[in-house]
């Protein structure tokens, strides 16, 4: 049986067929599904599409950016005002992949991949979710804790609040191959500074366990400080806390857990 | 200090060839009425040029351009018999059965030259433009397409030859190991220097230094890109490639390019090559097999040069991140060795 | 960037020629640059079938049954074939040139080997139906316990992975569980030397990644005959494998290829041929069975890991006056190519070396997982992995420059090697002069000066005696381990105590530490990480 | 089996095919029109040898779905030859000897020409990042690299 597309105009609909449908996946930019089938995932047999204007938008004029999740990682390369998410995105794979991988995708990469929710997580990003009854908004950490019931629901967008400055959001991926390979870690840092001292710092990592997560007692580390050695050193070491990293084709959890700290310590002081 | 550089070194032969069973590559050659010649292999391309430099072999045994020969392969209808492209063998094994066949093809060839020009064919020697002439004549010449036509239609000669190439089987002494492994060896010296990061382990590339012996450069832009693709491979071995990363466990094996590790166009470094040719008796015009020893001096030479850099041995391929982070650590830090 | 050095050997050779020599244009390069280089992949053939197989989900276990009666009924199956239906469903690659017992089947009838082998081959409409069909294919697997470690495969007691070579080992010359060389007295220099130097090699499986997956398109021709576009790295080879498998004559087949995306070895096992063309006959339509990638990295078959153990002695001028090398080529769960490997990596041994004494037992051991194969440098790579790093660590240990090292110990013209042929045309001499050259790396004049045509022969071509008990030692791999095995009291640079030979007899007592303050260590365990 | 029409341009030609649901951009050109220049090296979108320009984009066809190319523009390697005159890519890649076994030459040179169209006159780390998503095993990057400076070189003196 040949696998059966159903393309819709909203998102609306898309979410209802899609809900109504377990062996129904969304197609976002094909990295993720295309592949499956491709490797003969035959739990698949409908790919679910929406034109909907709306996944494709952008809204960055204000302090809070809103990304349609169907926007590529090359879009947001081209848009000047996204600078702080750059990074991140170029990241990603390579020219291609960026052309056709979507920010709604990335939420379900799973390890090695999904380094954009890293700093979206970092950046305490807001999913909102089109299910069968209706939109709802999840905050990124729930939203990526629950991912795996999240498979029946469409990601309509993702937002979050623009840093400060530039300085406030740093991110870094950690990998084998240059210039494009698979994360062994990653590392995304929201340092908002406030009366000189970091006020709802956020430390996210990639890869240090089953899903993207936060390193909480890092940010414990950082919070209200100042961002000095000492601070830094203090945050370095107390990175892996929490952590649950695994073995896999790019790294062991022993070597994750090493690296994570000098990586870290490299990235708030900014060194190569 | 994190980063630290060092410098290390090996050097190898490899056999060209294989011993067991018998090694036979056959060669047909012919020509058209044009004065075209066709090789017919069965040889393989992966890449490695079989195809071109075959062509070249034979442009040169036949005396005539490069241009005038094309290299068929591989089809079991119409290419004779050869063992495949392994072992390094290509070049050698191939090239000499184009050398024979082209060598009785040129036989003919000038036979039907001769008789068109009626001088005794060993007075006639190629101009390697497509002409045929008397030695210290070159106005008593005819091209090679009059002398094909004439062959064909006039004297009902086939311009053609049959080529073949045998090592023949080496026994191999049960008890002492006794064998003839090879007929010939290639060989390389490979200087690598790497930059070591002691606080993650990772080892970057900085340059690489290599001669090459390959008993002759038949085509140095297709030796270039083996040497140099290969010496891609060895810095992958040595440092990035396994299917199976936590060997002899096999589990978390990749399965796709993200997670089967190869050095990437950002990860490599400069090479500077020089290729050295002694001549092997049996090669044709000297040639050995430049494909698959290329890579096996880097392996060793970048395992010494981190111990260089940071004084730990790695023993064990690949020469991981980890690895080198776990032997930094047992040792109580990095212990650069003398700068070389 | 490539320089050739024409100064070097140029009495050797006639540059004076017209073609060899120059940088023509690649004949295919036309072809490459607009994608018009046809590979096996590229003929679209009316009516098309698609083969994928089942593979074995356990390492090694017992085929309890085998139930297709669902995926028969799948839609757009053509066929299903078992092994039963394979002609000769039992074959080794190199059985073409008469070396070793056929040990694989083309798809597993009571047994599977490793994780991944094939079992079944479904013939599809398309691939999604024959990925549906294999979705519905019940496979009831009794486990078997698994061995995946060379040394512990050896052990009795181990489980038999491959019960054609019941020990775990192929079998050489119909005698050894491993391919032998001798050549001098290795124990006796061992005991004389001024430092010994016992080291554990450790190469990983290899896995060759061509950007174009094994594969191969069969379909029914004129006058009862195949054609089949292959990837293959062995036209003849392939041929000839396929008529042994299905028992037909050779000429039945019309195979055309040459023409291939990549392989460095890993195009010559002939594994999607046979397959294909079995479709082929049994539908009479066009056959296409193409590896994916996660086929190809995990069940096409790799270069496989070795295992390595040199021991070497070494004087302090820096004279090696021994090597002793056991090396494991892991096999995985057939012969495949490495039997060979093991020979050919016999014959390497000490590598570009003039010592006077050396001893070499290379064994091809199986293992349940994905059999291995050829792949660039074979049976030479991880062995000069092994006596590079080992070079460079015995010249630390004498205090001498490497390249000077391996200069002082290299072959020459007229030396006579351990496999006990004459080294002609050598020059390793002549790279590693170049190589320092181009480096900068200094090396003394004596050593510049040196020749590979120079100082070789005479006494350096005599073929050393070995020991007279050698041809009946029996040497046993239990036997060999208590050699190299034996945990050092301390893994550092105490002075340990030499640890027994293989076998009788006893050596020459020696005294505990070198009265000379030579050291002598050995990390064999020192070196095991992770 | 219901099939999906499909109309697109493919190299600047307009073509009408059929699709069975879920069939990828690779599998409609190579089997369905013909175009073998598109080549299969993973089906996951890690090789880069299936690359083609969709409207002008690097896309990985075998991650593409058919119908989603539909009024759209589809251009492989075997458009690229001008007439009958090689592409300045292509004569670059064949003067710095820039393929071996040429399996990845179809996607690089896609790749390469993604970049140029984009940006004439790149950088070596341009280069660089824009083959990233392109293996080649012989390899094979240096000259392929050299190959795509040399073309963009060009371009700026002619």
């Amino acid at each position: 049986m040949a696998v059966t597309v159903k393309t819709f105009a909203s998102s609306n609909e898309a979410a209802t067929a899609l809900s109504s449908d377990r062996t129904a996946r969304y197609l976002g930019g094909g990295t993720l599904v295309m592949r499956a089938l491709n490797e003969g995932d035959v739990s698949i047999s409908t790919v679910v599409r929406a034109n909907d204007q709306a996944l494709t938008r952008i809204d960055a004029s204000g302090p809070r950016i809103t990304l349609g999740a169907g926007i590529t990682f090359a879009r947001i390369l081209s848009e000047r005002d996204l600078a702080f998410l750059h990074a991140p995105a170029r990241s990603i794979g390579g020219p291609a992949v960026r052309n056709m991988g979507t920010v709604g995708g990335n939420l379900f990469a799973p390890n090695p991949y999904g380094d954009f929710a890293v700093a979206l997580l970092a950046l305490d990003a807001t999913v909102a979710v089109q299910g069968g009854f209706g939109s709802r908004d999840i905050a990124i950490e729930e939203f990526l804790q629950s991912r795996e019931r999240q498979s029946g629901a469409l990601v309509l967008s993702v937002s979050c609040t623009r840093p400060a400055s530039a300085d406030a959001f740093r991110y870094r991926k950690v990998a084998r191959i240059k210039p494009k390979g698979g994360s062994v870690i990653t590392l995304a840092a929201h340092l908002p500074i406030s009366g000189g001292r970091i006020a709802g710092a956020r430390i996210a990592l990639g890869s240090m366990a089953p899903t993207q997560i936060r390193a909480k007692a890092a940010e414990r580390a950082l919070e209200g400080r100042t961002l000095d050695a000492a601070t830094i050193a203090a945050a370095a070491s107390a990175v892996t806390e929490g952590t649950s990293p695994s073995n896999n084709a790019l790294g062991s959890a022993w070597y994750r857990r090493e690296i994570v700290g000098v990586h870290l310590r490299r990235l708030l002081s900014g060194q190569e | 200090m994190t980063r630290h550089r060092g410098r290390g070194m090996a050097s190898i032969n490899y056999p060209i060839g294989m011993n067991l069973g018998g090694d036979p590559s056959q060669a047909l050659v012919h020509s058209n009425p044009s004065g075209k010649f066709t090789v017919a292999l069965s040889s393989i391309d992966l890449g490695q040029g079989m195809k071109s430099v075959t062509r070249q072999i034979c442009a040169e045994t036949l005396g005539v351009p490069v241009e005038d020969v094309y290299v068929d392969t591989a089809d079991s209808d119409t290419g004779p018999h050869c063992m495949g492209s392994f072992a390094s063998r290509g070049t050698h094994r191939v090239g000499n059965a184009v050398m024979a066949a082209a060598r009785e093809a040129r036989g003919v060839m000038m036979e039907a030259a001769a008789e068109e020009l009626e001088v005794n064919a060993a007075d006639l020697e190629t101009d390697g433009r497509g002409n045929i002439h008397v030695k210290g004549a070159p106005h008593r010449s005819i091209s090679t397409k009059d002398v094909a036509i004439a062959a064909q239609f006039k004297q009902g000669k086939t311009i053609s030859g049959r080529g073949i190439f045998l090592v023949p089987l080496s026994n191999v002494d049960p008890e002492t190991g006794e064998m003839s492994p090879a007929t010939c060896y290639a060989h390389a010296c490979l200087v690598a220097e790497v930059e070591v990061d002691d606080e993650t382990g990772e080892v970057e590339m900085v340059r690489m230094d290599s001669a090459y012996e390959l008993g002759r450069a038949l085509n140095p832009r297709l030796v270039e890109q083996q040497l140099v693709g290969g010496a891609w491979m060895g810095i992958s071995h040595a440092l990035y490639e396994t299917p199976e990363p936590y060997y002899p466990d096999p589990v978390h094996g990749p399965r796709d390019f993200v997670e089967y590790l190869m050095p990437g166009p950002g990860d490599i470094c400069p090479h500077d090559i020089a290729v050295l040719e002694r001549p092997a008796p049996d090669g044709p015009f000297g040639a050995k097999g430049p494909g698959e020893m290329c890579a096996n001096p880097v392996l060793p030479a970048v395992a010494n040069a981190i111990f260089n850099a940071v004084g730990v041995r790695i023993d064990e391929l690949p020469i991981t991140p980890e690895r080198v982070l776990r032997a930094i650590k047992a040792q109580g830090g990095a212990r650069p060795q003398a700068r070389r | 960037m490539l320089e050739l050095r024409k100064d070097i050997f140029a009495d050797e050779r006639d540059d004076n020629l017209k073609e060899i020599g120059k940088g023509t244009q690649r004949q295919d390069m036309l072809g490459h640059i607009t994608g018009t280089s046809s590979y096996f992949n590229d003929h679209k053939l009316q009516g098309m079938l698609h083969l994928k197989v089942v593979r074995s989900t356990h390492a090694h276990a017992r085929l309890r049954r085998i139930d297709t009666t669902e995926a028969e009924r799948s839609v757009g199956v053509r066929k299903i074939i078992r092994g039963a239906d394979v002609p000769v469903n039992l074959n080794t690659l190199l059985s073409l040139i008469n070396f070793g017992k056929d040990d694989e089947p083309s798809l597993a009838v009571d047994k599977v080997r490793y994780k991944g082998e094939p079992i079944l081959a479904i013939v599809a409409d398309s691939e999604r139906e024959a990925f549906e069909a294999i979705a519905k294919v019940r496979i009831d697997y009794e486990p078997l316990p698994t061995v995946f470690d060379v040394e512990d495969a050896l052990k009795p007691g181990a489980p038999v992975v491959n019960e054609t070579y019941p020990k775990n080992a192929f079998i050489y010359h119909e005698a050894y569980d491993h391919q032998r060389l001798r050549f001098g007295d290795a124990d006796a220099a061992l005991a004389t030397a001024d430092h010994v130097l016992e080291q554990r090699y450790q190469m990983s499986p290899i896995e060759h990644a061509p950007t174009e997956t094994n594969g191969a398109i069969a379909a029914p021709d004129t006058n009862g005959r195949y054609v089949v576009y292959t990837s293959t790295q062995a036209l003849f080879f392939s041929v000839d494998t396929c008529a042994k498998i299905l028992d037909v004559p050779s000429n039945t087949f019309h195979f055309i290829g040459g023409t291939v995306g990549g392989g460095f070895g890993g195009k010559v096992d002939t594994l999607t041929e046979p397959l294909a063309i079995l479709g082929a006959m049994l539908t009479g339509r066009p056959v296409r069975y193409v590896f994916g990638r996660e086929e190809e990295m995990q069940y096409g078959p790799p270069r496989g890991a070795e295992r390595i153990y040199i021991k070497d002695g070494v004087m302090r001028d820096g004279r090696i006056v021994a090597r002793k090398i056991r090396a494991y080529f892991d096999s995985g769960a057939y012969t495949r190519l490495s039997s060979y490997a093991a020979v050919k990596c016999a014959a390497h041994l000490p590598g570009p070396y003039t010592i006077p004494n050396v001893y070499g037992d290379v064994y091809c051991v199986f293992t349940n997982r994905t059999p291995a194969t050829a792949m660039r440098g074979f049976g030479v790579t991880a062995m000069d992995f092994a006596i590079e790093c080992q070079m460079d660590k015995l010249a630390n240990l004498v205090g001498m420059d490497p390249m000077e090292f391996r200069i002082l110990n290299a072959y020459r013209d007229g030396d006579m090697k351990a496999h006990r042929r004459e080294a002609k045309n050598t020059a390793l001499i002549e790279c590693v002069q170049v190589a320092a050259e181009k480096a900068k790396w200094p090396i003394r004049d004596e050593f510049r000066r040196a020749s590979s045509r120079k100082d070789g022969g005479g006494s350096r071509a005599v073929i050393p005696p070995i020991p007279t008990d050698a041809r009946a030692r029996p040497t046993t791999p239990a036997q060999q381990r208590t050699t190299y095995d034996r945990a050092p009291v301390n893994v550092t640079r105490e002075p340990p105590r030499e640890p027994p030979p293989p076998a009788p007899p006893p050596p020459p007592p020696r005294p505990s530490a070198p009265s000379h303050g030579a050291t002598r260590f050995s990390s064999v365990f020192g070196t095991r990480r992770r | 089996m219901s099939k999906t029409p499909l109309q697109f341009r493919h190299n600047g030609r307009d073509v009408a095919i059929f699709v069975d649901g879920g069939t990828n951009l690779l599998v409609a050109l190579r089997e369905l029109i013909g175009d073998m220049t598109p080549k299969f090296g993973c089906g996951q979108g890690g090789c880069g040898t299936c690359s083609v320009l969709i409207d002008g984009e690097l896309h990985l066809s075998c991650l593409t779905l058919a119908e989603t190319v539909a009024g759209r523009s589809v251009e492989t390697l075997d458009g690229m030859k001008q007439g009958p005159n090689l592409h300045p890519l292509q004569r670059a890649f064949a003067d710095a000897f820039a393929a071996q076994c040429g399996y990845c030459t179809p996607g690089m040179l896609m790749a390469a020409r993604a970049l140029l169209d984009r940006n004439p006159s790149p950088s070596r780390a341009e280069v660089v990042e824009a083959i990233s998503g392109n293996i080649c095993r012989c390899t094979g990057y240096e000259s392929i690299i050299n190959a795509i400076l040399a073309a963009s070189g060009g371009r700026a003196s002619a």
